[in-house]
C-alpha cells in the first residue's frame, strides 16, 4: 500500500479508535467521552466510521453506541462451526417482531396479534437474551406491564435504530401496526360509502366459491 | 393452544426456513396435512391456508378460508385426532360466519358478518406482517453469526481511588465522643421523697396503740399534698400492718376484694 | 474525510483483517491462510501491518503469530483512574483524631483509648489518605510500631500545627463532651456497621492489657 496510509490520524482519532477496539461493550459517544477525558468524540467518531467503511472491519453505530465489528459480506469466511447465536423458536421470533415493531407492547396485545396465549417462557427468553426488557406498565385497568426491545437488540440486529427495523414504514403506512380496531372502524367508513366493489371482505368472493 | 418458548427445540422451525413449509407441501395428503402441532392455534392454520390461496391477503376469499378451515377439522375428526379446544370453537365460529355470510343481506345482525370477515383478514394481515418482519429480521446480518466482535479485545480498566475527605469538626467531635464515652461515668441517684419502711412501722404501731377502734389503712398516711410521698407512704404503712400483724400486735381486716383494708390494735 | 479511505483494500486484505479482528487469540501466518482456504496471506498481512502502522490499532508479529493491539503509545488509554471522594467512616475519624491528639501512638495506645479494637484496615486507610504515618517503633517489650499525623493531615484540617487543635477544656465547653446517651448509642451503631472496623463485641481488647 502507499503513502495515504502514513498520513497519521490526529491523536483524537487515534485514542478514540484504541478504544472502541479495547472494549468489551459498545459504547455511546458520552461513555467514550468520559474514558478521555470528556474531549467531544463526534467528529472523530465521523471519521473513524468513514476511515473504515471499506475495510474487511467496520465502525459502526447501533442505539446510539458504537462498535467494530467484521463486514458483513466476510460472514461467509468467519462463520464458525460452533453456532454462538442463540436460535429462537419461532414464537419466540414472532413475540421478538411484535415487541419491536409495536413497542411498548403488553403481553395481552402480542397475544391479540397473534391469536394464542404466550407462554410465559417465550418472553422470558428474550429477556434473558437481553434484547426485550419491561418498561413500565400501561396506565389502564389492571396496569399491564409493558415490554420494548433494548440497545443489545439493535446491536445484535445491525439496527442503527429501530427506524432501521426492516418494512417498518411500509407497515406503519399500510396501517397494519394499528390496532385491528382502528383498521375496522376506517376500513367499514369506506365500505359504507361505497358498498358495491369494495366489499371483497367476503362477499366478492362469494360469486368466485359458489 | 400454547407454544413452547423453547430454545433449539428440534419441532421448532428456524425463522429463516420457510414458515409456509407446510403449506409449500400443500398436497393433499391429509397425513401431512394433520400434523397439528406445525400451527400455533386456530390463526396460523387460517393464515396457512390463506396464503395457499396464493393472492394478496386483502384480496382473500373469506368463505372459500372459512370452507377450507371446516374441511380441515372435518378431517381430523374423521382421523380421531384430539383437537385443542379452540380450533373448535374457531370452526365453530366460522360456520356461523359462513352462513351469516350466505344469509340474504337484510336479515343479518349486527355486528354484521361483512365485518366479522373484514375483523378476521385483518388480524390475518397483521399476523402475516408480523411474521414476515420477524423473518426479514432473523436474515439480518447478526452480530456473532455475520458480523463479529473483537475476538479478544483488552478491555477498559477503570481504577478507582479513594479521595478519602474528613472534616476538622467531624475530626474533634470525635475526639469528644471517644473521651466521653471511656470518661469514668459517675451514677447520681436523685433524692426521692419517701417514706421508709422504719418510719411507717413507728408511726402504725403508736397510732394502733392510742386507738381501740378498727381503722382504715389510710387513716395512718401523714397529711401530705405531695403524690409520690402518698404513695410511698401507703406502700410502707401496708408493709408495716403486715409485719404488725405477722408479729401478733395487730389484726387486718378487709370486707371485700379491693375494699379499705381496716387496722385494729390487740392488746396483750 | 478523503478520498484515500474510499479505496477499497482487496478483498484478500479484508477478508485476512477481519479473520484476526475477530480471532480470540494470535493467529499464525499458516492458520489464517488455512482458515481462508489456503489463500497466500503473506503480502495481505504485510499490507495491513502498513495500514494500521500509524492508527491507533496496531497489527503486530509476535513469534510468528500476528494479532491486532492498541498502540502502545494509547496503552495508557485502557487504564482510567478515577477518583471518588468517600468520606472517612466514623471508626477512621476516631482512630485519626486519636493519632492528633496523643501521637506518636501505638494501636494497642489507641485501642485503649477508643475502648475499641481498631482494625488494621482503619490505619492502613488513614495511612492511603496520607494523613497518618508510621514513625518508627515504640522500645518496649514487642517493639510496637508507633504512628503519627503528617503534613498533610494538617493541610487537610486547615491546622497550623497540632497544637491548633482544640484542647480538652475547649472540647467540654463546647458541649463535645457530654455523656450523651444517643451520641454513645450512634457510634456504637457506626462501629457495627462499619466495614473496615471491627467488632464492637470483642471491646477492649487483650492487648488493652498486654
Amino acid at each position: 500500500m502507499s503513502e495515504q496510509h502514513a498520513v497519521r490520524p490526529d491523536d483524537l482519532v487515534r485514542a478514540v479508535e484504541a478504544t472502541l477496539f479495547a472494549a468489551t461493550e459498545p459504547m455511546s459517544a458520552e461513555a467514550i467521552s468520559v474514558h478521555l477525558g470528556g474531549a467531544d468524540v463526534k467528529a472523530a467518531l465521523a471519521e473513524l466510521e468513514q476511515a473504515y467503511r471499506e475495510r474487511g472491519v467496520q465502525l459502526v453505530e447501533r442505539g446510539k453506541r458504537w462498535h467494530f465489528q467484521t463486514a458483513p459480506d466476510l460472514a461467509h469466511l468467519l462463520r464458525r462451526e460452533r453456532e454462538e447465536v442463540r436460535r429462537l423458536s419461532r414464537a419466540a421470533t414472532e413475540v421478538l417482531a411484535i415487541v419491536a415493531y409495536h413497542e411498548p407492547v403488553s403481553r395481552a396485545e402480542i397475544e391479540a396479534i397473534r391469536g394464542v396465549q404466550t407462554a410465559k417462557g417465550t418472553l422470558d427468553v428474550l429477556m434473558e437474551a437481553g434484547w426485550v426488557r419491561i418498561v413500565g406498565r400501561r396506565e389502564v385497568p389492571g396496569r399491564p406491564v409493558i415490554y420494548a426491545t433494548t440497545p443489545d437488540f439493535l446491536t445484535h440486529f445491525g439496527l442503527e435504530s429501530r427506524r432501521d427495523l426492516p418494512g417498518i414504514d411500509e407497515l406503519r403506512a399500510a396501517g397494519l401496526l394499528d390496532p385491528v380496531e382502528d383498521a375496522l372502524a376506517e376500513a367499514m367508513a369506506t365500505v359504507g360509502g361505497d358498498q358495491d366493489d369494495e366489499s371483497d371482505a367476503g362477499l366478492a368472493s362469494e360469486e368466485e366459491s359458489a | 393452544m400454547t407454544e413452547d418458548g423453547l430454545i433449539d427445540s428440534p419441532a421448532v422451525t428456524f425463522a429463516e426456513d420457510d414458515w409456509q413449509g407446510v403449506a409449500s407441501a400443500a398436497s393433499e395428503d391429509a397425513a401431512l396435512y394433520l400434523e397439528l402441532d406445525g400451527w400455533e392455534g386456530p390463526l396460523d392454520l387460517l393464515l396457512d391456508l390463506a396464503r395457499r390461496q396464493k393472492v394478496d391477503l386483502r384480496r382473500i376469499s373469506i368463505l372459500e378460508l372459512v370452507d377450507q378451515y371446516l374441511t380441515y377439522i372435518e378431517q381430523a375428526e374423521a382421523l380421531r385426532l384430539e383437537l385443542a379446544a379452540d380450533y373448535l370453537v374457531m370452526a365453530a365460529w366460522l360456520a356461523y360466519l359462513k352462513s351469516a355470510l350466505l344469509l340474504p343481506r337484510d336479515e343479518q345482525a349486527d355486528p354484521s358478518p361483512e365485518e366479522l370477515a373484514l375483523r378476521l383478514q385483518l388480524r390475518l394481515q397483521r399476523l402475516a406482517a408480523m411474521r414476515d418482519a420477524a423473518a426479514r429480521l432473523m436474515g439480518r446480518d447478526r452480530l456473532g453469526r455475520d458480523t463479529f466482535m473483537r475476538g479478544a479485545p483488552e478491555g477498559l480498566r477503570v481504577d478507582r481511588k479513594s479521595l478519602w475527605q474528613c472534616d476538622w469538626f467531624a475530626l474533634v467531635q470525635a475526639y469528644g465522643q471517644v473521651k466521653a464515652r471511656t470518661a469514668p461515668v459517675v451514677h447520681m441517684v436523685r433524692d426521692r421523697m419517701v417514706m421508709t419502711l422504719d418510719s411507717a412501722l413507728s408511726r402504725v404501731s403508736s397510732m394502733l396503740g392510742v386507738n381501740l377502734d378498727w381503722m382504715e389503712l389510710r387513716e395512718f398516711l401523714p397529711p401530705h399534698a405531695d403524690p409520690k410521698l402518698r404513695k410511698s407512704a401507703l406502700a410502707s404503712s401496708f408493709v408495716a400492718a403486715l409485719e404488725l400483724a405477722r408479729l401478733g400486735k395487730a389484726e387486718i381486716s378487709q370486707d371485700h376484694t379491693f375494699g379499705p383494708l381496716r387496722l385494729r390494735g390487740i392488746r396483750a
